[in-house]
Protein backbone atom coordinates (compact mmCIF):
# COMPACT_ATOMS: atom_id res chain seq x y z
CA UNK A 1 0.00 0.00 0.00
CA UNK A 2 1.36 3.24 -0.50
CA UNK A 3 2.49 5.80 2.28
CA UNK A 4 2.85 8.89 0.72
CA UNK A 5 -0.15 10.31 -1.24
CA UNK A 6 -1.83 13.31 -2.84
CA UNK A 7 -5.03 14.45 -1.69
CA UNK A 8 -6.77 17.10 -4.17
CA UNK A 9 -9.43 17.87 -0.94
CA UNK A 10 -9.37 17.98 2.70
CA UNK A 11 -8.49 14.68 4.45
CA UNK A 12 -8.98 13.09 8.09
CA UNK A 13 -5.60 12.86 9.75
CA UNK A 14 -7.52 9.71 11.95
CA UNK A 15 -7.80 7.05 9.77
CA UNK A 16 -4.15 7.97 8.75
CA UNK A 17 -3.18 7.72 12.53
CA UNK A 18 -4.69 4.69 13.37
CA UNK A 19 -3.06 2.93 10.43
CA UNK A 20 0.37 3.62 12.22
CA UNK A 21 -0.47 1.93 15.89
CA UNK A 22 1.57 -1.41 16.28
CA UNK A 23 1.39 -3.16 19.24
CA UNK A 24 5.52 -2.94 19.87
CA UNK A 25 5.21 0.73 18.97
CA UNK A 26 5.06 3.05 22.28
CA UNK A 27 5.85 6.07 20.27
CA UNK A 28 4.58 8.06 17.71
CA UNK A 29 5.38 11.50 16.26
CA UNK A 30 3.17 13.79 13.67
CA UNK A 31 4.08 16.89 11.70
CA UNK A 32 1.54 19.03 10.05
CA UNK A 33 2.24 21.98 8.00
CA UNK A 34 -0.51 24.54 7.96
CA UNK A 35 -1.21 27.69 5.54
CA UNK A 36 0.02 30.21 7.85
CA UNK A 37 -1.38 34.05 7.65
CA UNK A 38 1.62 35.43 6.84
CA UNK A 39 5.48 34.44 5.07
CA UNK A 40 8.37 36.46 4.45
CA UNK A 41 6.66 39.47 6.10
CA UNK A 42 3.70 39.25 3.78
CA UNK A 43 0.34 39.09 5.12
CA UNK A 44 -0.53 35.92 3.01
CA UNK A 45 -4.85 34.98 2.28
CA UNK A 46 -4.47 31.76 0.93
CA UNK A 47 -2.22 29.37 -1.44
CA UNK A 48 -2.48 26.89 -4.07
CA UNK A 49 -0.08 24.11 -4.18
CA UNK A 50 -0.10 22.01 -7.53
CA UNK A 51 2.46 19.08 -8.19
CA UNK A 52 3.53 16.75 -10.83
CA UNK A 53 1.72 14.69 -9.62
CA UNK A 54 3.22 11.17 -11.16
CA UNK A 55 6.65 11.80 -9.98
CA UNK A 56 5.36 13.37 -6.93
CA UNK A 57 3.86 9.93 -5.87
CA UNK A 58 7.18 8.32 -6.45
CA UNK A 59 9.49 10.59 -4.77
CA UNK A 60 7.19 10.46 -1.74
CA UNK A 61 7.16 6.69 -1.58
CA UNK A 62 10.89 6.92 -2.49
CA UNK A 63 11.51 9.19 0.91
CA UNK A 64 9.49 6.89 3.12
CA UNK A 65 10.76 3.60 2.01
CA UNK A 66 14.46 5.65 2.74
CA UNK A 67 12.93 6.54 6.12
CA UNK A 68 12.11 2.81 6.86
CA UNK A 69 15.73 2.06 5.90
CA UNK A 70 17.58 4.59 7.69
CA UNK A 71 15.55 5.18 11.23
CA UNK A 72 14.45 2.06 13.44
CA UNK A 73 10.97 2.69 12.79
CA UNK A 74 8.14 0.46 12.71
CA UNK A 75 5.82 2.69 9.99
CA UNK A 76 5.22 5.98 8.62
CA UNK A 77 2.95 7.38 6.27
CA UNK A 78 2.62 11.59 4.64
CA UNK A 79 0.05 13.02 2.93
CA UNK A 80 0.01 16.53 1.03
CA UNK A 81 -2.65 18.91 0.07
CA UNK A 82 -2.92 20.30 -3.46
CA UNK A 83 -5.20 22.83 -4.73
CA UNK A 84 -6.51 25.77 -3.29
CA UNK A 85 -5.98 26.23 0.54
CA UNK A 86 -7.31 28.81 3.00
CA UNK A 87 -5.47 29.97 6.50
CA UNK A 88 -5.39 27.50 8.75
CA UNK A 89 -5.96 24.57 6.02
CA UNK A 90 -3.57 21.37 6.22
CA UNK A 91 -1.35 21.35 3.44
CA UNK A 92 0.64 18.13 5.04
CA UNK A 93 0.91 15.89 7.09
CA UNK A 94 3.52 13.36 8.70
CA UNK A 95 3.02 10.11 11.19
CA UNK A 96 5.86 8.13 12.25
CA UNK A 97 5.07 4.98 14.56
CA UNK A 98 8.12 3.35 16.39
CA UNK A 99 9.28 1.70 19.22
CA UNK A 100 10.98 4.84 21.11
CA UNK A 101 10.68 8.42 20.76
CA UNK A 102 14.63 8.98 19.31
CA UNK A 103 13.73 7.68 16.47
CA UNK A 104 10.21 8.99 15.90
CA UNK A 105 11.10 12.13 15.87
CA UNK A 106 14.00 11.87 14.05
CA UNK A 107 12.27 10.33 11.19
CA UNK A 108 9.25 12.45 11.30
CA UNK A 109 11.57 15.74 10.99
CA UNK A 110 13.57 14.09 8.51
CA UNK A 111 10.73 13.07 5.72
CA UNK A 112 9.18 16.57 6.41
CA UNK A 113 13.10 17.99 5.17
CA UNK A 114 12.99 15.86 2.67
CA UNK A 115 9.42 16.30 1.09
CA UNK A 116 9.90 20.02 1.01
CA UNK A 117 13.12 19.98 -0.62
CA UNK A 118 12.50 16.89 -3.09
CA UNK A 119 8.79 16.43 -3.85
CA UNK A 120 7.82 18.11 -6.95
CA UNK A 121 4.78 20.53 -5.25
CA UNK A 122 4.48 24.12 -5.64
CA UNK A 123 3.33 26.63 -3.40
CA UNK A 124 1.26 30.14 -5.40
CA UNK A 125 1.06 32.48 -2.44
CA UNK A 126 -1.64 35.11 -2.87
CA UNK A 127 -1.22 38.28 -0.51
CA UNK A 128 -3.55 40.57 1.44
CA UNK A 129 -2.45 43.47 -1.39
CA UNK A 130 -3.78 41.17 -4.00
CA UNK A 131 -0.50 40.69 -5.78
CA UNK A 132 0.37 36.26 -5.84
CA UNK A 133 3.81 34.78 -6.77
CA UNK A 134 5.19 31.18 -7.27
CA UNK A 135 7.80 30.59 -4.50
CA UNK A 136 10.80 28.81 -5.67
CA UNK A 137 13.00 28.91 -2.91
CA UNK A 138 16.84 29.01 -3.23
CA UNK A 139 18.61 25.43 -2.00
CA UNK A 140 19.47 25.74 1.92
CA UNK B 1 15.59 14.73 -34.31
CA UNK B 2 13.41 13.76 -31.17
CA UNK B 3 9.51 14.62 -31.00
CA UNK B 4 9.13 14.89 -27.49
CA UNK B 5 6.28 16.43 -24.97
CA UNK B 6 7.58 19.15 -22.63
CA UNK B 7 5.59 19.55 -19.55
CA UNK B 8 5.90 22.98 -17.66
CA UNK B 9 4.72 23.89 -13.62
CA UNK B 10 4.84 26.96 -11.43
CA UNK B 11 6.33 29.92 -12.62
CA UNK B 12 7.82 27.76 -15.80
CA UNK B 13 4.13 27.20 -16.99
CA UNK B 14 2.86 30.98 -16.47
CA UNK B 15 5.97 32.39 -18.55
CA UNK B 16 5.63 29.91 -21.17
CA UNK B 17 1.66 30.05 -21.14
CA UNK B 18 0.94 26.78 -21.44
CA UNK B 19 1.10 23.31 -19.51
CA UNK B 20 2.53 21.56 -21.92
CA UNK B 21 4.04 21.64 -25.55
CA UNK B 22 5.41 18.94 -28.87
CA UNK B 23 8.47 19.96 -29.92
CA UNK B 24 11.46 18.56 -32.42
CA UNK B 25 14.70 18.43 -30.52
CA UNK B 26 18.43 17.45 -31.01
CA UNK B 27 20.99 16.85 -28.53
CA UNK B 28 20.80 16.97 -24.79
CA UNK B 29 18.25 18.04 -22.10
CA UNK B 30 20.41 20.82 -21.18
CA UNK B 31 20.33 21.93 -24.39
CA UNK B 32 16.42 21.43 -24.57
CA UNK B 33 15.96 23.57 -21.82
CA UNK B 34 18.68 26.50 -23.06
CA UNK B 35 16.27 26.14 -26.51
CA UNK B 36 13.01 26.62 -24.52
CA UNK B 37 14.49 29.19 -22.14
CA UNK B 38 15.35 31.46 -24.81
CA UNK B 39 12.08 30.98 -26.55
CA UNK B 40 9.87 31.66 -23.17
CA UNK B 41 12.10 33.49 -21.51
CA UNK B 42 12.21 31.56 -18.13
CA UNK B 43 13.96 33.42 -15.23
CA UNK B 44 15.39 30.03 -14.05
CA UNK B 45 19.09 29.68 -14.79
CA UNK B 46 19.59 25.70 -15.64
CA UNK B 47 21.42 25.35 -11.91
CA UNK B 48 18.25 26.23 -10.02
CA UNK B 49 16.23 23.39 -12.36
CA UNK B 50 15.71 19.92 -12.25
CA UNK B 51 14.78 17.48 -15.30
CA UNK B 52 12.56 14.71 -15.22
CA UNK B 53 12.15 12.19 -18.25
CA UNK B 54 8.99 9.75 -18.49
CA UNK B 55 7.95 10.69 -14.56
CA UNK B 56 11.54 10.07 -13.44
CA UNK B 57 14.40 11.89 -12.47
CA UNK B 58 16.77 12.26 -15.25
CA UNK B 59 20.53 13.83 -16.04
CA UNK B 60 21.01 17.00 -17.97
CA UNK B 61 22.83 15.30 -20.28
CA UNK B 62 20.30 12.64 -21.45
CA UNK B 63 19.59 12.97 -24.77
CA UNK B 64 15.64 12.13 -25.07
CA UNK B 65 14.15 8.84 -27.12
CA UNK B 66 11.45 10.48 -29.45
CA UNK B 67 8.03 10.20 -27.76
CA UNK B 68 9.79 10.97 -24.47
CA UNK B 69 7.87 12.80 -21.81
CA UNK B 70 9.96 15.73 -20.42
CA UNK B 71 9.11 17.86 -17.40
CA UNK B 72 11.10 21.23 -16.01
CA UNK B 73 11.05 20.91 -12.28
CA UNK B 74 11.85 24.35 -10.78
CA UNK B 75 12.59 24.71 -7.63
CA UNK B 76 9.73 22.94 -5.37
CA UNK B 77 7.65 24.95 -2.26
CA UNK B 78 5.56 21.95 -0.94
CA UNK B 79 5.34 21.38 2.57
CA UNK C 1 -7.05 27.82 31.07
CA UNK C 2 -5.00 24.76 32.22
CA UNK C 3 -2.39 23.53 29.38
CA UNK C 4 -0.96 20.50 31.19
CA UNK C 5 -4.18 17.57 32.57
CA UNK C 6 -4.18 14.01 33.96
CA UNK C 7 -7.11 12.19 32.44
CA UNK C 8 -8.62 9.38 34.66
CA UNK C 9 -9.93 7.74 30.97
CA UNK C 10 -9.47 7.72 27.82
CA UNK C 11 -9.23 11.11 25.90
CA UNK C 12 -10.13 12.60 22.51
CA UNK C 13 -7.10 14.24 20.99
CA UNK C 14 -9.24 16.03 17.86
CA UNK C 15 -10.27 18.86 20.74
CA UNK C 16 -6.81 19.44 22.11
CA UNK C 17 -5.21 19.46 18.87
CA UNK C 18 -7.83 21.73 17.48
CA UNK C 19 -7.31 23.81 20.82
CA UNK C 20 -3.53 24.55 19.07
CA UNK C 21 -4.63 26.27 15.95
CA UNK C 22 -3.52 29.64 15.08
CA UNK C 23 -3.66 31.56 12.24
CA UNK C 24 0.06 32.61 12.22
CA UNK C 25 1.29 28.97 13.20
CA UNK C 26 2.59 27.15 10.23
CA UNK C 27 3.75 24.22 11.60
CA UNK C 28 2.37 21.63 14.41
CA UNK C 29 4.17 19.12 15.95
CA UNK C 30 2.62 16.11 18.08
CA UNK C 31 4.18 13.29 20.30
CA UNK C 32 1.85 10.25 21.40
CA UNK C 33 3.42 7.64 24.00
CA UNK C 34 1.08 4.15 23.39
CA UNK C 35 1.39 1.41 25.77
CA UNK C 36 4.20 -1.62 24.14
CA UNK C 37 3.59 -4.82 24.28
CA UNK C 38 7.19 -5.02 25.55
CA UNK C 39 9.64 -3.34 28.07
CA UNK C 40 12.93 -4.54 28.27
CA UNK C 41 13.04 -7.55 26.67
CA UNK C 42 10.03 -8.75 28.71
CA UNK C 43 6.55 -9.21 27.25
CA UNK C 44 4.08 -6.94 28.64
CA UNK C 45 0.22 -7.15 28.78
CA UNK C 46 -1.02 -3.48 30.39
CA UNK C 47 -0.08 -1.44 33.32
CA UNK C 48 -1.59 1.20 35.34
CA UNK C 49 0.06 4.70 35.87
CA UNK C 50 -0.96 6.37 39.09
CA UNK C 51 0.31 10.15 40.12
CA UNK C 52 0.34 12.78 42.69
CA UNK C 53 -1.83 14.48 41.21
CA UNK C 54 -1.66 18.03 42.75
CA UNK C 55 2.14 18.12 42.13
CA UNK C 56 1.72 16.42 38.93
CA UNK C 57 -0.78 19.61 37.68
CA UNK C 58 1.56 21.96 39.01
CA UNK C 59 4.49 20.34 37.36
CA UNK C 60 3.50 19.71 34.62
CA UNK C 61 2.18 23.24 33.99
CA UNK C 62 5.29 24.80 34.68
CA UNK C 63 6.82 22.52 32.27
CA UNK C 64 4.59 23.72 29.44
CA UNK C 65 5.20 27.69 31.07
CA UNK C 66 9.12 26.70 30.42
CA UNK C 67 8.59 25.46 27.22
CA UNK C 68 6.56 28.97 26.13
CA UNK C 69 9.23 31.23 27.49
CA UNK C 70 11.91 29.01 25.68
CA UNK C 71 11.71 27.99 22.38
CA UNK C 72 9.70 30.44 19.85
CA UNK C 73 5.74 28.52 19.88
CA UNK C 74 2.34 29.84 19.80
CA UNK C 75 1.17 27.42 21.83
CA UNK C 76 1.48 23.56 23.40
CA UNK C 77 -0.31 21.38 25.73
CA UNK C 78 0.06 17.93 27.19
CA UNK C 79 -2.20 15.54 28.55
CA UNK C 80 -1.23 12.21 30.38
CA UNK C 81 -3.68 9.47 31.06
CA UNK C 82 -4.02 7.70 34.74
CA UNK C 83 -5.30 4.19 35.69
CA UNK C 84 -5.43 1.10 34.11
CA UNK C 85 -4.01 0.82 30.15
CA UNK C 86 -3.93 -1.82 27.62
CA UNK C 87 -1.45 -2.57 25.13
CA UNK C 88 -2.34 0.48 22.14
CA UNK C 89 -3.80 2.62 24.55
CA UNK C 90 -3.04 6.06 24.51
CA UNK C 91 -0.77 6.88 27.51
CA UNK C 92 0.36 10.80 26.86
CA UNK C 93 0.21 13.25 24.13
CA UNK C 94 1.93 16.60 23.59
CA UNK C 95 0.99 19.03 20.73
CA UNK C 96 2.88 22.49 19.73
CA UNK C 97 1.86 24.97 17.27
CA UNK C 98 4.83 27.32 16.12
CA UNK C 99 5.07 29.54 12.86
CA UNK C 100 8.07 27.09 11.89
CA UNK C 101 8.75 23.61 12.20
CA UNK C 102 12.47 23.71 14.08
CA UNK C 103 10.36 25.25 17.33
CA UNK C 104 7.66 22.62 17.10
CA UNK C 105 9.83 19.97 17.04
CA UNK C 106 12.11 21.01 19.59
CA UNK C 107 10.03 22.00 22.04
CA UNK C 108 7.32 19.05 21.32
CA UNK C 109 10.69 16.79 22.38
CA UNK C 110 11.64 19.32 25.17
CA UNK C 111 8.36 18.75 26.64
CA UNK C 112 8.07 14.80 26.65
CA UNK C 113 11.89 14.93 27.57
CA UNK C 114 10.91 16.89 30.81
CA UNK C 115 7.23 15.44 31.63
CA UNK C 116 8.89 11.76 32.08
CA UNK C 117 11.52 13.23 34.16
CA UNK C 118 9.84 15.23 36.26
CA UNK C 119 6.03 14.94 36.85
CA UNK C 120 5.12 12.50 39.40
CA UNK C 121 3.28 9.78 37.34
CA UNK C 122 4.57 6.24 37.68
CA UNK C 123 4.07 2.76 35.99
CA UNK C 124 3.06 0.16 37.56
CA UNK C 125 4.00 -2.75 34.61
CA UNK C 126 2.65 -6.19 34.20
CA UNK C 127 3.77 -9.11 32.39
CA UNK C 128 2.87 -11.55 30.42
CA UNK C 129 4.28 -14.11 32.88
CA UNK C 130 1.89 -12.95 35.48
CA UNK C 131 4.10 -10.68 37.43
CA UNK C 132 3.81 -7.34 37.78
CA UNK C 133 6.36 -4.16 39.21
CA UNK C 134 6.84 -0.10 39.79
CA UNK C 135 9.30 1.20 37.39
CA UNK C 136 11.82 3.59 38.92
CA UNK C 137 14.34 4.21 36.62
CA UNK C 138 17.39 5.48 37.09
CA UNK C 139 18.29 9.06 35.83
CA UNK C 140 19.71 8.94 32.74
CA UNK D 1 7.88 18.36 67.39
CA UNK D 2 5.76 18.28 64.89
CA UNK D 3 2.97 16.41 63.66
CA UNK D 4 2.78 15.68 60.11
CA UNK D 5 0.89 13.72 57.30
CA UNK D 6 3.36 11.59 55.14
CA UNK D 7 2.35 10.04 51.63
CA UNK D 8 3.66 7.30 50.02
CA UNK D 9 3.69 6.66 46.10
CA UNK D 10 3.83 3.71 43.67
CA UNK D 11 7.31 1.45 45.38
CA UNK D 12 6.91 3.28 48.58
CA UNK D 13 3.16 2.28 49.28
CA UNK D 14 3.72 -1.12 48.87
CA UNK D 15 6.70 -1.17 51.13
CA UNK D 16 4.87 0.64 53.54
CA UNK D 17 1.36 -0.96 52.99
CA UNK D 18 -0.15 2.84 53.32
CA UNK D 19 -1.19 5.40 51.12
CA UNK D 20 -0.08 7.74 53.94
CA UNK D 21 0.04 7.92 57.38
CA UNK D 22 0.48 10.60 60.30
CA UNK D 23 4.02 10.91 61.77
CA UNK D 24 5.10 13.15 64.87
CA UNK D 25 8.89 13.83 63.58
CA UNK D 26 11.52 16.30 64.60
CA UNK D 27 14.07 17.20 62.28
CA UNK D 28 14.39 17.63 58.68
CA UNK D 29 13.00 16.14 55.61
CA UNK D 30 15.62 13.81 55.39
CA UNK D 31 15.60 12.57 59.05
CA UNK D 32 11.96 11.80 58.04
CA UNK D 33 12.55 9.65 55.12
CA UNK D 34 15.53 8.01 57.42
CA UNK D 35 13.00 7.13 60.27
CA UNK D 36 10.52 5.75 57.53
CA UNK D 37 13.21 3.87 55.52
CA UNK D 38 13.81 1.95 58.45
CA UNK D 39 10.50 1.65 59.72
CA UNK D 40 9.12 0.05 56.12
CA UNK D 41 12.01 -1.48 54.88
CA UNK D 42 12.16 1.49 51.34
CA UNK D 43 14.72 0.17 49.10
CA UNK D 44 14.96 3.11 47.62
CA UNK D 45 18.18 4.86 49.15
CA UNK D 46 17.41 8.83 49.49
CA UNK D 47 19.64 10.01 46.92
CA UNK D 48 17.28 8.64 44.46
CA UNK D 49 14.03 10.30 46.15
CA UNK D 50 12.87 13.78 46.05
CA UNK D 51 10.39 15.01 48.55
CA UNK D 52 7.52 17.66 48.39
CA UNK D 53 5.94 19.24 50.74
CA UNK D 54 2.53 20.84 50.59
CA UNK D 55 1.66 20.29 47.21
CA UNK D 56 5.81 21.80 46.01
CA UNK D 57 9.03 19.94 45.44
CA UNK D 58 10.93 20.84 48.62
CA UNK D 59 14.67 20.37 49.87
CA UNK D 60 15.73 17.52 52.13
CA UNK D 61 17.15 20.62 54.93
CA UNK D 62 13.57 21.71 55.08
CA UNK D 63 11.90 21.41 58.50
CA UNK D 64 8.02 20.80 58.32
CA UNK D 65 5.28 22.87 59.98
CA UNK D 66 3.28 20.91 62.28
CA UNK D 67 -0.15 20.19 60.29
CA UNK D 68 2.46 19.95 56.95
CA UNK D 69 2.01 17.32 53.80
CA UNK D 70 5.01 15.69 53.11
CA UNK D 71 5.02 13.11 49.96
CA UNK D 72 8.12 11.15 48.73
CA UNK D 73 8.79 11.07 45.32
CA UNK D 74 10.47 8.14 44.37
CA UNK D 75 11.97 8.26 40.42
CA UNK D 76 9.01 8.64 38.17
CA UNK D 77 8.02 7.03 35.17
CA UNK D 78 5.55 8.94 32.91
CA UNK D 79 5.44 8.44 29.67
Amino acid sequence: MARFAIADDAFDIAPLRAGLLRAEAGAYASFEGWVRNHNDGRAATGLRYESYRALAEAEGERILDEALARFPIADAACVHRIGDLAVGDLAVWVGVSAAHRDAAFAACRWIIDEVKSRVPIWKHERYAEGDAQWLHPSSP
Amino acid sequence: MARVTVLYFASLRDAAARDSEVVDHEGDLAALYAHLRERHGFALPIERVRVAMDGAFADWRDCPRGGAEVAFIPPVSGG
